[in-house]
């Protein structure tokens, strides 16, 4: 089945094409294509992984381009990573594509909405299968196109015009690094395919410098796309997009390349220490950084847009300490339990039509199921034990423990605490308490309840893949065997427990009790408060600096064409046009003027000539 | 030495039938009852310039020979030369056929003979081997053209710039003549080829050279080349149209005859005080080379400020003079040929253009350029042709305008060292004047129009706008019609006697 | 009588004929002046067949048709200047000035 | 063989014919003049496929005599003998395409044009021969020949049917090129008078062989070539146009009908980087060498230049005029690669730049028809009224900002592919240029796409095209109406050309690979 791995992505595809086609006309109907598209995409998707079960890989290449004596190729390659992410990628994508069916209902855009996923379903299935980093390259930036036409897709609102070109213009900022960083790598080693730049990492070709530069440069893509610090901001901003999208692009899949780029080219960030530790630094700042943003976001999906930043953060953080599979373990339960959260998010909103979760409370009883799946999701990313988010979390806990430096172990200790807590914060304003409006709240519909059921359960289930005491599936297979897992000292799972614990008691004394004054923190020390309300000032920052500095250079510019570039040319054509006026002054009419004209140009030549006696010039 | 009698005089056929005619005419005109038109006249005179033409085109083949003492000469430089000047006159004449000045045209008759008489000085020019002849035949020339200038009578503008043609034309003429006074004396003879073999052996390089430089300066006269070139403008503007599409055309063209024939025949192997022992000709090179930058400049930047288009294709003529004596200044081996082509597509053009004018001249009596706007939706062809002959004179390509300058150009580069600076200025002045002739253009094609509509063009212009529209599309596209006419000529071997 | 002393004449006749050419206001000077040039010319002409390297009758005829077409150039400036004295009412050269810039 | 004759000046027939419909009959008008554009579209399309299929482009040279300027007794019987020569190869047939398939779906977008159509379409004919002449030409007078009369079809077009400030656009137009040709010229007669020959082929040989060096008339030193070279490169730099001979360009792209700028974004700058490819690597390739460096730096100025003056533009034409700076920088960026990936580099950005500026054009007038006003700050919202048109804009400014899947990208990466190579830093500072293009293509069309919807009134008082306000103030009673079929179809002809190149770059590298290769013999590695 693997021979086959290159339509996976054409079902989506296919379904982008009908329905920018015909989505006008098919109207509701649309929903079933897109669905129909990516259960196949699925299945196969599944056939490919169940193939790839058997150890083999597989690699197909065809001639993209000539150059030359270059050839760039495109193809796919199924290998233990690529069929893992494409199954992960191809399932959350179609519970999306099922739930958004009840989500989107009656918006007059329904069939857009679903062309526009299938592009980005087509685009990231693309991305996991490149076997190059030249194709990787233009599925990220296609990826990328998907997300902004989804974050746009309320193009009406000001501030979804806003997020759109902010996602695009940050994620491409990223993008540029990878851009350079690939360029450098094809450069020395003569070859975007990942096996050839390995093989050069690994036989000396590519010097340590290079190795690191070109790693941190195709890191700063990664930076842009996993939102990670410090080029975030879009993320959080990003929501304005339908929910399913914030589920599918902005959770599970897309802002989860940055890791899965990384895990790709592993080996050349294993390479070089310098790299591993800037991943590391990136990714454990980020943890936190988030965090702390999270704990005073109003806004449902801002909360768990930050929640986000700070997972990826996680992973990011596992990826430096060395520890590959964690990361990957970590994205995949997070994919789940992320896209759980969201939908359960979008059907909170679905039902209250609102998203400031001030306004929200109560919703417990009258949400029935998705008041249970939402508490899974926030129990699964606080990392409670028996909980997907437990295993992998402990995963990531143990490599920085082990590899990385003790302070980042600390920080990502310290981010699970905020990470529960927030996570709860957030549980017990929406669901606990008293209703305090929307008394006609109602249940989402079966099509939106049963892709977070499915949700719910993966959420639990995908963490006993990998698990101290069942065995690393996951590890060896991702490793082809060569797994083999470094025992961490027990205590981590304690205190990881711990952390989550009291994370979950801190909320429920604030928030669900109310035993404690929720400004308990924020009276004592308001400008912290303030400082975590207006996001550390980054946006402000950027503002001050970069986009300042570029339109300073901008308004120079535009100064320098209009007044000196052009100021040159009407320079000359002054100068011309002053000389025809004084030629044409200088003709006055006096027949003895062009008469003694005449003989002084006669007397000028014959002094020279005396003068210099025949020696012209 | 044959007698006089003994000579071949069927040479001079041209010759003769231009003085026949001219003399013919001026009887006739006496004769004719004055309240009779004199348009047939014109059209006579026309005719027997173009079969001038065919005489002295059946007369290619021949040998180049000699009579009357080899004063005068017919080798291939006269016979292309004076094909030129004959179709320069003809096309100018059938202007003349059709001028229509605002007080009435008594002295279309006159027009008609006396430019039969310039017209005959000028291939006299060409023709001469003597000092006295080239003298001679060019005060024929010029003294006619005064008069040319002159022949609206009431016309205060014509008498202006007859008087003015005058004066400056007598300077002129007193100061080549000072110069050849000097190439007398230094020479004793007067035959340029005897004049040519003696200034080999003179040891008088100052005198010489003074000689040079006056005949130099005396013969931009005639060229209306820096520094002798400011008379050329007034000149044009007031003299009728027809004259001054003579003077811009064959007036000029004889000048460049007389250049080639005077400087070159005399100077080419004179000695001179240079660094290296080279002819005076070429050890004056930069100064002719400086002489064709500055008209080349002033030509086509004070061009840029006239409101009159006479005015302004007498600044156009000064430039394209500026062209010519480029081409001259680099003496390559292609200097006769390109000079040739050049005078050959400028004359198509020019009178082309002045044929147009003239008809807005007659129809308006103004040469506003004004008058253009909008001309194209009226006269749509009209406009069309002089569309085109303004991107002649452009040098725009598919056109004849851009195969010779084309020609000049390789004429610049082709010498070792080439004439870099010169080719430069040739291509920006060439740029410049873009900006003037483009701006017809847009009145012509893109501006409303305020005057009525002109009248139907009369057949002695359209005849000429005709013929001057094809010769110019004809050689833009197909140039080979006239380089294979230029090829007759045997690149002119026969030049030096 | 050395020739350089006839040139050096002629030179100085040229040049005051010149200087008048390019000065007077009253056209009929000017036009005489033109005729002072011509025949300093002359002089240049009679002076070389007489004294020149080549002495010879050359010059002497040169001369003859010099005056000749002198008198034809006097004779067509005159009338174009009464013409112009017909429309302006002026002989000052300064005052044909009407076709300039 | 006369195929390419008749390929360069089929659309005589169009012009002929024209000269006998009646001047008010514009349907008449529009239908012959669009269908004159045809017969082109069909024989390129031809040749690309047949030399697709194998066939050997040289099988189709022409030559017939034209002129001989002198038949001296000490020259050859060659030497001076300009002939009238065609021939094409694969770099030529990638830009005939181009012509023919922008000459044709310009001529549709024509019919918003309303005032003197017969006229236009008149030098719109004229303007693909002389592209059509550009290209197909094998001999230096005949390119010449066929760029000037490119210039006044130009000149006419803008200054007759452009906006208000049309005669001044078109005399920039006629003034910046007039030099770059008068250079060129002269570059010309300097080659033609040393070497006796125009012919490509033979100026090649002549430049290259020692045994042909010794027929040259007058030697050319080392220098010499080298004057040449500069002497060319700065004539292609104004028409490319290169930092700071771009502002030109600009009026251009603001007066200038968008059928117009359609072909002259879309082919006429291209004709420089033909130019530069051609002439410029194919004649001097070791004085080449020497200009590498600096032709990068300018690449890599223009690109900045260009994309950082774009942010600053509230007039969506002055943004896509600005927007050509830039991505014309990126064509000198792959010549300054001087390898095989940046010289194809430079084609690809050509031909993708092409197909973008021909779309965004279309786009362009199809809005300012509309809308009466292409001014941003007077637009927005226009996704609601106009969904279609918004996609196909939002389309144009993906493939502007050179979206991966796109012709767009194509050109850039293979440019940058090529640079980063011989000079990676200079490349890297380039590629902020990506940067800056996202930024300013998506805050002009986002600005007029998305957002709250614009008051039509107002957009209207600000309207300031004559040629179309006559006909659109009529329709602003009424609704706004979307695009529409006859407009969308060059426009989704346009996107597929896009896609497709940008999808299989192959299309075009395939014709271009034996071209590219023999000019990299020629830089000797």
């Amino acid at each position: 089945m693997m021979n086959l791995a290159w339509i996976v992505p054409l079902f989506p595809l296919g379904s982008f094409i009908l329905l920018l086609l015909f989505g006008q006309r098919w109207k509701q109907a649309s929903a079933y294509v897109g669905i129909a598209a990516t259960l196949l995409s699925l299945l196969l998707a599944f056939a490919v992984l169940v193939d790839r079960l058997g150890g083999s890989t597989y690699e197909a290449n065809w001639t993209w381009m000539t150059l030359g004596d270059v050839t760039l190729t495109a193809g796919i390659s199924v290998t233990a990573l690529n069929a893992w992410m494409l199954v992960v990628v191809a399932l959350v994508s179609w519970l999306v594509h099922v739930y958004s069916q009840g989500y989107m209902a009656g918006d007059e855009r329904f069939s857009t909405f679903y062309a526009y996923l299938g592009l980005f379903t087509f685009a990231m299935l693309g991305l996991v299968l490149s076997p190059n980093l030249l194709q990787a390259y233009i599925f990220w930036e296609l990826v990328g196109l998907g997300s902004f036409l989804l974050i746009g897709f309320y193009f009406y609102k000001e501030e979804a015009k806003a997020a759109a070109k902010k996602a695009f213009i940050m994620t491409r900022i990223g993008d540029v690094g990878f851009f350079i960083g690939m360029m450098l790598l094809f450069w020395q080693t003569n070859s975007f395919d990942y096996d050839d730049i390995f093989r050069a990492v690994g036989d000396g070709t590519l010097s340590p410098g290079m190795t690191m530069l070109a790693a941190i440069l195709i890191f700063i893509g990664a930076i842009g796309k996993s939102g990670q610090f410090p080029l975030h901001t879009w993320l959080p901003d990003a929501m304005e997009g339908p929910t399913p999208v914030s589920a599918l692009i902005h959770a599970a899949t897309m802002v989860a390349a940055g890791v899965y780029l990384v895990a790709a080219l592993f080996p050349l960030y294993e390479a070089s220490h310098a790299a591993m530790m800037t991943v590391a630094a990136i990714g454990g700042v980020t943890a936190i950084f988030a965090a702390t943003i999270g704990l005073v976001q109003t806004d449902i999906k801002r909360v768990l847009a930050y929640s986000t930043i700070s997972q990826l953060g996680y992973m990011m953080l596992a990826l430096g300490a060395g520890s590959y599979v964690a990361a990957i373990f970590h994205l995949t339960t997070h994919a789940f339990f992320k896209a759980l959260l969201f939908l359960a998010a979008g059907s909170v909103i679905h039902a209250v039509h609102t998203q400031n979760i001030e306004e929200m409370g109560g919703l417990w009883r009258r949400l029935p199921w998705t008041a249970p799946l939402f508490l899974i999701g926030a129990l699964s990313i606080s990392g409670v034990p028996l909980f997907a988010g437990f295993f992998s979390k402990d995963e990531i806990l143990a490599a920085a423990w082990t590899n990385g430096p003790r302070l980042l172990f600390w920080l990502a200790v310290a981010a699970a605490l905020l990470t529960s807590f927030y996570m709860f914060r957030l549980f017990f304003l929406v669901f606990a308490g008293k209703a305090r409006r929307h008394e006609d709240a109602h249940e989402a519909p079966a099509s939106m309840v049963a892709p977070m059921l499915v949700l719910g359960v993966l959420s639990i289930a995908s963490g006993y893949m990998q698990t101290p005491w069942f065995g690393s599936f996951l590890g060896e297979w991702l490793t082809d065997g060569t797994y083999h897992h470094e025992a961490a000292p027990g205590w981590i799972a304690v205190i990881a427990t711990v952390v989550s614990l009291a994370g979950i008691l801190l909320a429920w004394l604030m928030y669900g009790a109310q035993k404690m004054p929720r400004d308990w923190l924020s009276a004592r020390v308001p400008y912290i408060d303030e400082l975590l309300r207006r996001h550390y000032y980054i946006d402000d920052i950027y503002r001050f600096t970069v986009v300042a500095l570029v339109s300073f250079i901008s308004r120079l510019l535009a100064y320098v064409d209009r007044f000196l570039v052009e100021g040159l040319a009407r320079l000359a054509a002054g100068i011309v046009g002053a000389a025809a006026s004084a030629g044409s002054r200088g003709q006055n009419g006096q027949v003895q003027t062009y008469g003694a004209v005449t003989v002084s140009g006669l007397a000028i030549l014959v002094v020279i000539f005396a003068l210099t006696g025949g020696y012209w010039l | 030495m044959n007698n006089v009698w003994q000579s071949d005089w069927s040479m001079m056929a041209p010759e003769w039938i231009v003085l026949a005619a001219a003399i013919v005419l001026l009887v006739i005109d006496l004769a004719l009852p004055s309240d009779r038109s004199r348009r047939p006249l014109a059209w006579g005179a026309a005719a027997a310039a173009a079969l001038a033409m065919i005489a002295t085109a059946a007369m290619i083949p021949a040998e180049p020979a000699s009579i009357l003492h080899d004063t005068f000469r017919l080798d291939a430089f006269a016979k292309a030369f004076k094909l030129i000047l004959l179709a320069g006159g003809a096309l100018a004449l059938l202007l003349v056929a059709e001028w229509e000045p605002k007080e009435g045209s008594p002295h279309r008759g006159e027009f008609a003979y006396m430019m039969l008489f310039a017209l005959l000085g000028a291939m006299m020019v060409a023709s001469s081997g003597d000092l006295l002849t080239l003298f001679v035949s060019l005060e024929l020339l010029s003294v006619s053209s005064y008069i040319l200038a002159g022949l609206r009578k009431t016309a205060s503008a014509s008498n202006e710039a007859a008087l003015k043609y005058v004066i400056n034309g007598g300077i002129a003429t007193a100061i080549m003549l000072f110069g050849m006074s000097y190439v007398f004396g230094l020479t004793g003879a007067t035959n340029l080829g005897d004049i040519a073999r003696r200034l080999q052996e003179t040891n008088e390089p100052y005198m010489l050279a003074l000689a040079f430089l006056l005949l130099l300066i005396g013969v931009s006269f005639k060229l209306a080349t820096v520094p002798f070139h400011m008379w050329a403008p007034d000149v044009y503007e007031g003299a009728p149209v027809p004259a001054t599409a003579f003077f811009a055309v064959v007036s000029k063209t004889a000048g460049f005859v007389l250049l080639l024939r005077l400087l070159v025949t005399m100077f080419a192997a004179a000695p001179s005080e240079g660094r290296e022992p080279s002819s005076l000709l070429l050890s004056m090179q930069p100064v002719i080379t400086i002489l064709a930058g500055l008209t080349m400049i002033i030509g086509s930047v004070v061009a840029l400020r006239q409101r009159s288009l006479k005015r302004l294709l007498a600044y156009s003529s000064i430039a394209h003079a500026g062209y010519l004596l480029a081409g001259f200044a680099a003496m390559s081996w292609a200097m006769i040929d390109s000079l040739w082509m050049y005078l050959l597509v400028y004359t198509l053009m020019n009178i082309g253009a002045f044929a147009i004018i003239a008809h807005i001249v007659n129809e308006t009596g103004s040469d506003d350029l004004d008058g253009l706007a909008g001309l194209y939706r009226h006269r749509p062809l009209l406009a069309a042709a002089l569309g085109l002959f303004l991107l002649s004179l452009a040098g725009i390509p598919g056109t004849a305008g851009f195969i010779a300058k084309l020609y000049i150009f390789i004429g610049l580069v082709v010498t070792e060292p080439g004439h870099y600076v010169l080719a430069a200025v040739m291509a920006i002045t060439t740029v410049i004047s873009y900006v003037y002739y483009f701006n017809l253009i847009v009145q012509l094609f893109f501006r409303p129009t305020f005057t009525a509509p002109l009248g139907r063009l009369p057949a002695g212009l359209s005849t000429a706008v005709v013929l001057c529209a094809l010769g110019t599309l004809a050689i833009g596209w197909a140039p080979g019609l006239a380089y294979d006419v230029l090829a007759q000529f045997g690149h002119f071997g026969d030049f030096l006697p | 009588m050395t020739l350089s002393a006839y040139l050096a004449l002629a030179l100085i006749l040229f040049c005051i004929g010149l200087y008048g050419a390019l000065t007077k206001r009253n056209t009929v000077i000017v036009l005489i002046c033109i005729e002072l040039m011509l025949n300093a010319v002359n002089i240049n002409f009679v002076a070389f067949a007489k004294y020149g390297a080549h002495p010879g009758v050359r010059g002497h005829v040169f001369a003859l048709f010099a005056i000749a077409v002198a008198a034809a150039e006097a004779a067509v400036g005159l009338a174009a200047l009464i013409a112009f004295y017909r429309s302006r009412k002026t002989v000052q050269v300064d005052e044909a000035n009407s076709l300039k810039h | 063989m006369t195929f390419l004759s008749l390929l360069v000046f089929s659309p005589l027939l169009g012009i002929v014919l024209l000269m006998f419909v009646r001047k008010t009959d514009a349907k008449m008008i529009q239908w012959l003049g669009t269908a004159a554009t045809v017969p082109p579209l069909i024989l390129a399309l031809f040749a690309f496929i047949q030399s697709g299929r194998g066939f050997r482009l040289e099988q189709l040279d022409e030559a017939r005599d034209w002129v001989r300027l002198t038949d001296l007794p000490f020259l050859t019987d060659t030497a001076y003998v300009i002939r009238y020569e065609l021939g094409i190869d694969g770099l030529s047939l990638v830009f005939i395409v181009l012509t023919a398939v922008l000459a044709t779906l310009a001529a549709v977008a024509s019919m918003l044009v309303k005032t003197e159509k017969k006229g236009f379409f008149l030098w719109l004919l004229a303007l693909e021969i002389g592209m059509l002449g550009v290209f197909a030409a094998a001999n230096f007078v005949w390119f010449f020949l066929f760029l000037e009369v490119t210039l006044v079809a130009m000149f006419f077009l803008v200054g007759k049917w452009g906006g208000f400030e049309r005669e001044r656009a078109a005399y920039g137009y006629l003034l910046y090129n007039g030099l770059g040709s008068a250079l060129l010229l002269v570059v010309i007669a300097v080659l033609i008078a040393r070497t006796g020959t125009a012919n490509f082929a033979l100026l090649h040989e002549m430049l290259h062989n020692p045994v042909a060096q010794g027929q040259w008339i007058a030697p050319l030193t080392e220098e010499g070539r080298r004057w040449l070279l500069g002497g060319l490169l700065l004539a292609f730099a104004v028409k490319l146009p290169a930092v700071p001979l771009h502002r030109w360009l600009i009026r251009v792209h603001v007066e200038a009908p968008p059928p117009v700028v359609m072909l002259h974004a879309g082919v006429l700058l291209k004709i420089a980087a033909y130019g530069m490819i051609r002439f410029g690597v194919g004649l001097f390739p070791d004085e080449f060498r020497a200009f590498a460096g600096a032709i990068a730096v300018f690449g890599v100025i223009n690109v900045l230049y260009g994309a950082l003056l774009a942010l600053r533009q509230r007039e969506l034409k002055h943004v896509l005029a600005y927007s050509s700076v830039s991505h014309m920088g990126v064509v000198l960026i792959g010549l300054g690669a001087l390898n095989e990936a940046g010289i194809q580099g430079a084609v690809f950005q050509s031909v993708a730049h092409g197909l973008i500026s021909a779309l965004s054009f279309l786009l362009v007038g199809v809005l300012a028809h509309r809308m009466g006003t292409t001014d941003i700050n007077r637009l927005g919202g226009l996704a609601k009224a106009m969904p279609l048109f918004s996609g196909y804009l939002l389309t144009a400014a993906l493939a502007l900002l050179g979206l991966p899947g796109m012709a767009g990208f194509v050109g850039e990466f293979t440019s940058f592919l090529g640079l980063f190579q011989t000079k990676p830093a200079l490349a890297a500072a380039g590629a902020l240029g990506l940067i800056f293009a996202a930024v300013y293509s998506l805050k002009a069309i986002l600005d007029i796409t998305f957002g709250r919807a614009c008051d039509r009134q107002e957009a209207v008082v600000g309207w300031r095209d004559p040629q179309v306000s006559a006909a659109s103030l009529g329709e602003l009673q009424g609704g706004v109406v979307d695009l529409q079929a006859k407009e969308a179809v060059p426009a989704f002809i346009l996107v597929a050309l896009i896609v497709a190149v940008g999808v299989y770059p192959q299309l075009l590298a395939a014709p271009l690979d034996a071209v590219v290769e023999t000019m990299m013999n020629g830089l000797g590695g």
